[in-house]
């Protein structure tokens, strides 16, 4: 059998991955977002640094000289600020992001307790991924991100019908209600649960993402939003909670992703 | 564990492993050979959205457009054998007698025209897709609301009965374990989702699609990883991409090839799925033959092994593309011309007998491309399958052995400086050699562990494995 | 009769032709080197209709998302080099200060920043389209409605000057009488327009296209008879098809490598056209490196030489495809995939040094699918070749010896039981060789005859000839 | 080298067109359409083998028996549509119609010298290729084959304008226009062509074909009629001369070419 050791693969492929490797180092851009004080940044830290091992001390301690708020706000959060960024510059890769959240969760579960009661999150998101669609990946990372973030999510699962998010989000009237489809033979239930949430009266801006579905397709029926990317997700919500409506979410879409509004 | 585990690999040595090759050939459908000397194209598609609206429109998209377009470009080429896929929509395996089953009688009957015509080679492959929801229940009698398992099981039968020549599933055991998993880079979620749990489902699905398939004289072809291995693959992408590093996903493709075995286990006789990279240990061990995608599935995915994983396929299949128009023909003509012509090029190469040397530029193409690559090349493909089979007796064990392996070739060829890791990548290998390393040498302690570990995984109910 | 005719064949044997090497190699573009010891993808595509309505829209088609695809999936699979073909759609040619001009630049800007970031060697050909109309006038100052030959030197010379690093054209110089004769199975009017008027056509053109290209700096590529060999291979089709018989479209290709020829007689020092079918003939003449087509290209025709014509080519292309999306990305991230993979295989024997064998396995595959097919072997191809180079002198006799070597080739090969023919083939064949025979050996005698014999072929001027 | 000629090719190709040639006779499928007439039969086959050369003289020794218009009907015409029956089924090429078609050319017009004027065809069709577009080879194959069938085509070429074609057809108000686009950045002169047609109170129905266009799209605009091959010209343009309107046509498209209708 050949030697295939031998082989020299310089002229077959270039590892663009090393030859783009970011030079710049993690901490002096995590530094931005750390807090000064030194006992909600040990807080921060530990999510920066998935210690979801730790945290549950570090917050307690925290605790004792700040109310939950701010330890949620001004430690948790930060920390998860720092990782996003690091993870949108291409940096971190996802699972960071991934056990990053699920220490912050641990500690934001401490706060809350202390604070009593659940905190007020910024807003309610209602995400499922549609009916016959058993892909729901995306849907999951966008929604740790969303949680990452400050908005508390109902996860309604994957193959979800129609009428049940219909009737889910007209109950609750969420912030926003968001759709994943991987599946060209399964995003038809999209306009079917926009044209249903309008005989409604409801005209809750609704993202819908995942490989199916394009722009333009999204933007086919009333509500509807695209999201390319679940990192797209934060940027497009806050602007729901800024009071936007639909149509000025998706005619503002390209400045939005680009950060220019 | 099964009790039909493979005891000894089938090929005495790596380098015995070729395309077109197979132990076990086959013979089925209208007069087509599968591995038995030639390698075919196998050519799979979607129907273009809105056509799964009613059976008729589906029916018209399946039959009418898409299978005799495919059979009047294999005509035209001069391709002397050819495989179909159908993957079954939701659609299919939701209501099975109103949408499945007038697609099945149809593009056998127009299969059948043509085999009649021209004398050309054919047979279809019926992929029942597997709708499960961990959440409400994998096992029979579980999910009353959508009665699921049920509805997958009828679905296989009116296949089976109504002109498949082949049956297949991407089933989904463990996969609710492994998303969980595979996002944190967490290899022993893993190894307990996929190694663990998905044979155990594998273990209970197998049998029965076996009895389906035998009763009705079709053959039972196989099962991939798709839901694990695949996914990690897919978002561990190219040089661009940054979701998973390459060498997790490079470990969960071994680890998945323990679980794919399981069904050749329970009866199944290949060819396995396409889009199982697994397929080159899987053949290795069991000598079935294999269908498998690279080059000419850009259509569906880029992978980065588009000519290595050619090597010991023995069916070479687009994985999938959307039915439309093209310049050169219908979308499933252009992607038949790319799959047919390689398939003809590896069968050229046996006229002139240098099939191993084709083989041997296909595998230099990719052996350094990726880590996922440089673990399948046939000779590290081989000794995952070793370790496979030195493990057997434990589910756990032997899928542990396979990543542990393959994490162990990526590290040696790292440090020769002869496959190079991103920083990311050298990480990634590090942590899961020490957690691999870290995990208990008896499949019952594991087993322990990982209940109270992933007790709170959404959707983890371990009733669906019997646990 | 231009006078740098080649004295001599580039390459002393067949056996010494094999792709990725050319007897001229070019280094062009940012950083690309062609034809110097590997093989290099070329990727083409055409704007999605209702594009081209604004300068605006065809820039963002053609830029932002055309461009910017391409490249990414380069990077994404770690392709060190790659060519960018741009053929220019209509609008662009009618208009170049609005249309062409902003495309020009942007994509070159775009491939500049992917360049500096990541190394990526990279050129980019404009092909700017021929818009004469044969009954208007081919020359200067004929045209005086729509002024084309006057806006299509104006297309080069915008193409040029902004950012094309190889330019090439697809000219239609005799094409009216070739229609004409391609329709009737009239191998003597195909001679006469192909052989005689298409090279007198390019000798008037081309001269002007290597100025423009030596003025700016840049490379001046080479042409195509896609106007006549490829419009007979295309009515030729394949099995299935019956407009015209295969080895009328074979013999047309050889007539045609004699007209191609003449670009490189005029100055074009390669690489030409990837839809030149004959370009193994025109490279075993001049040694000047090639683009070709095949099994990558299903996207834009179906031909029945998909991996064969892969044996001597240094660019290996899609010919074209529309952008849309796949599930596996955009249609030009896809077919890049294709063949970038494709380049990759052929590399990699290089380095396993075993590239003599994988292009013999390219040919055996396709040898005997069909007629043209098998006059392009390497061998065959070397042959017609030394036809033409016998022949110098007279663009009608060298053209005339290749195509009767063609037809010669094939007689024999099917005499021997080897090609097989069918019976329209066979009877086409037949009086091809006829015909040809029957022809006078002096070329003026030929002339005087094709001036009234196709004297009535609607929008035939011998004035655009100057005759 | 290799040789390449020890190579079998079985287990490579298969010759399908081998296989699949018509066992039938030509001789026999012709039988139907020629003429018992023994001097018009000899006409008839002096088309169906492409007889350009002595065909003059068997219209001339016909034309003394016979009314031009016989000649023609019974005579040149019958001989073509066994040529159009023979290519239909597989079994001549082309090139066959092609010259079959010249050699009908050249006793037609003895025919018509015979009646001392042109001859009345069953109409006119005005024919194009599309503003933009070089690719003629398809709409001259249909030219031939609606000459062959009794019609006048008046050709105006390739690269026509989208108002030259207007003002041509608003002028003559033929039978029929067809429009040929091989290129899908051409192809939106039909809709304006169309729609200016219709400005102009003009409802003749405009036959779009070539490889760019599919049914759908030329069925996306006032007039169109799709045509998939050149066979298919006569078929639809004989409905024109039955008098149906575009809309009838496009209704029954199917039927049409099945033959059913
Ligand atoms: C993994 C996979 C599976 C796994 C799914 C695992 C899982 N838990 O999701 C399994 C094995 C279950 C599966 C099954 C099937 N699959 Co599948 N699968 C894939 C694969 C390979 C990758 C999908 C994936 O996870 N992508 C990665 C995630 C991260 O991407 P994503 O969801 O799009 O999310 C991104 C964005 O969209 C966005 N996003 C998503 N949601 C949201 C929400 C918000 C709010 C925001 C802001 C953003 C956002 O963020 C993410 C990126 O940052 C694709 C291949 C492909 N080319 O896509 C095929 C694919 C989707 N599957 C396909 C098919 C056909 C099937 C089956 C029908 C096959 C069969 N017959 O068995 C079955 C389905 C059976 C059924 N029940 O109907 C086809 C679909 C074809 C079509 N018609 O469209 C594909 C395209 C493969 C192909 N090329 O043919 N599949
Ligand atoms: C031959 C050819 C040429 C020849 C044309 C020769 C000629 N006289 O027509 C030449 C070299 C001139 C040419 C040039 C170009 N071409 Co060109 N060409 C082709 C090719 C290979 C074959 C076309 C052909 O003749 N087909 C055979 C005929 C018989 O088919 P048809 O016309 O469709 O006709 C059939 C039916 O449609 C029907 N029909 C047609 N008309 C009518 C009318 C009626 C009434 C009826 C009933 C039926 C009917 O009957 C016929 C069958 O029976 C195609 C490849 C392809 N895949 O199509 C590319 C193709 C059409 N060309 C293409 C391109 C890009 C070009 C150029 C722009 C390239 C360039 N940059 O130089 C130039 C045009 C320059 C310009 N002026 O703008 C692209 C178009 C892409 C797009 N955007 O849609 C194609 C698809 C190639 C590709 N895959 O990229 N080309």
């Amino acid at each position: 059998m050949l030697d295939f050791d031998n082989i020299s693969s310089d002229a077959l492929l270039t590892r663009y991955d090393i030859i783009a490797e970011s030079k710049e180092k993690p901490e002096t851009i995590a530094e931005k977002h750390l807090p000064k004080d030194p006992i909600l940044r040990k807080v921060a830290e530990d999510v920066l640094h998935m210690k979801y091992k730790t945290i549950e001390e570090n917050v307690s301690a925290a605790l004792k000289d700040n109310i939950p708020e701010d330890v949620i706000e001004k430690g948790l959060l930060k920390g998860m600020d720092a990782v996003s960024e690091l993870y949108n510059r291409g940096i971190y890769y996802l699972p960071h992001v991934m056990v990053s959240a699920d220490a912050m969760d641990r500690g934001i579960k401490l706060a809350e307790e202390a604070l009593g009661a659940g905190r007020r999150t910024k807003g309610e998101i209602i995400m499922h991924a549609a009916e016959g669609d058993p892909h729901d990946i995306g849907k999951n990372i966008a929604a740790v991100l969303l949680k990452s973030n400050g908005y508390s999510v109902l996860d309604m699962g994957k193959d979800v019908a129609v009428d049940d998010v219909v009737d889910k989000v007209t109950e609750r009237k969420p912030l926003v209600v968001t759709g994943t489809a991987l599946m060209t033979t399964t995003m038809s239930a999209f306009p079917r649960i926009a044209e249903k949430l309008q005989i409604n009266g409801v005209e809750t801006p609704f993202i819908c993402a995942g490989g199916a579905v394009n722009r333009e397709y999204v933007e086919s029926y009333p509500l509807g939003i695209y999201a390319d990317k679940a990192a797209n997700g934060p940027n497009l919500v806050n602007k729901a909670l800024d009071g936007w409506d639909w149509k000025k979410i998706r005619d503002k879409w390209d400045g939005i992703l680009s950060g220019s509004e | 564990m099964s009790v039909n585990e493979f005891k000894k690999m089938a090929y005495s040595s790596a380098d015995e492993m070729v395309f077109g090759e197979s132990k076990h050939p086959k013979h089925y459908g209208l007069g087509l050979k599968v591995g038995a000397g030639f390698v075919v194209p196998e050519i799979n598609f979607a129907p273009r959205p809105g056509t799964e609206k009613t059976p008729e429109s589906l029916v018209r998209e399946y039959v009418d457009y898409i299978t005799k377009d495919v059979l009047e470009r294999a005509i035209t080429l001069g391709f002397p054998a050819i495989q179909i896929e159908n993957e079954h929509i939701f659609q299919m395996v939701n209501d099975p007698e109103k949408f499945e089953k007038p697609v099945v009688i149809g593009q056998k009957e127009i299969m059948q025209e043509y085999h009649d015509e021209y004398g050309i080679a054919c047979a279809i492959r019926h992929t029942i897709a597997d709708p499960r929801l961990h959440e409400e229940g994998l096992r029979l009698g579980m999910d009353t609301k959508h009665t699921y398992p049920e509805k997958m099981m009828r679905a296989f039968e009116v296949a089976a009965s109504n002109g498949a020549d082949v049956i297949s599933i991407e089933s989904v055991g463990g996969k609710e374990v492994a998303d969980h998993a595979v996002v944190r880079q967490d290899i022993k979620g893993w190894l307990f989702g996929i190694g663990y749990l998905g044979s155990l489902d594998m273990e209970w699905l197998w049998p029965q699609i076996v009895d389906i398939a035998n009763k009705n004289n079709i053959v039972p072809g196989g099962d991939t990883n798709c839901a694990g291995a695949n996914t990690a693959m897919f978002m561990a992408g190219g040089y661009m991409d940054r979701d998973i590093p390459r060498t997790f996903a490079a470990v969960t493709r071994a680890i998945a090839a323990a679980r794919t075995l399981v069904a050749y286990e329970c009866g199944a006789t290949g060819p396995d799925k396409d889009c199982g990279y697994e397929g080159p240990i899987v053949k290795a061990i069991s000598g079935f033959p294999s269908s498998q995608e690279g080059k000419g599935a850009q259509c569906a995915h880029c992978d980065m092994m588009g000519n290595l994983i050619a090597q010991t396929c023995d069916l070479w299949s687009n994985e999938s593309v959307e039915y439309h128009p093209e310049f050169g023909g219908s979308s499933v003509q252009c992607w038949l011309g790319v799959i047919g012509y390689e398939a003809a090029l590896m069968n050229a190469s046996k006229q002139l007998k240098s099939e191993k040397t084709l083989r041997d530029i296909y595998v230099a193409s990719d052996r350094f491309r990726s880590p996922e690559a440089f673990i399948l090349s046939f000779d590290n493909a081989y000794k995952i399958g070793q370790a496979i089979v030195e493990n057997n007796g434990s589910y756990y064990l032997r899928a542990k052995a396979a990543g542990l392996k393959a994490a162990e070739l990526i590290e040696e060829s790292s440090n020769e400086g002869k496959l190079k890791l991103s920083a990311q990548e050298k990480d990634a290998l590090d942590r899961i050699l020490l957690d691999l390393r870290s995990l208990p040498s008896e499949e019952g302690k594991f087993v322990d562990w990982a209940l109270k570990e992933y007790a709170d995984v959404p959707a983890f109910n371990p009733k669906n494995y019997e646990l």
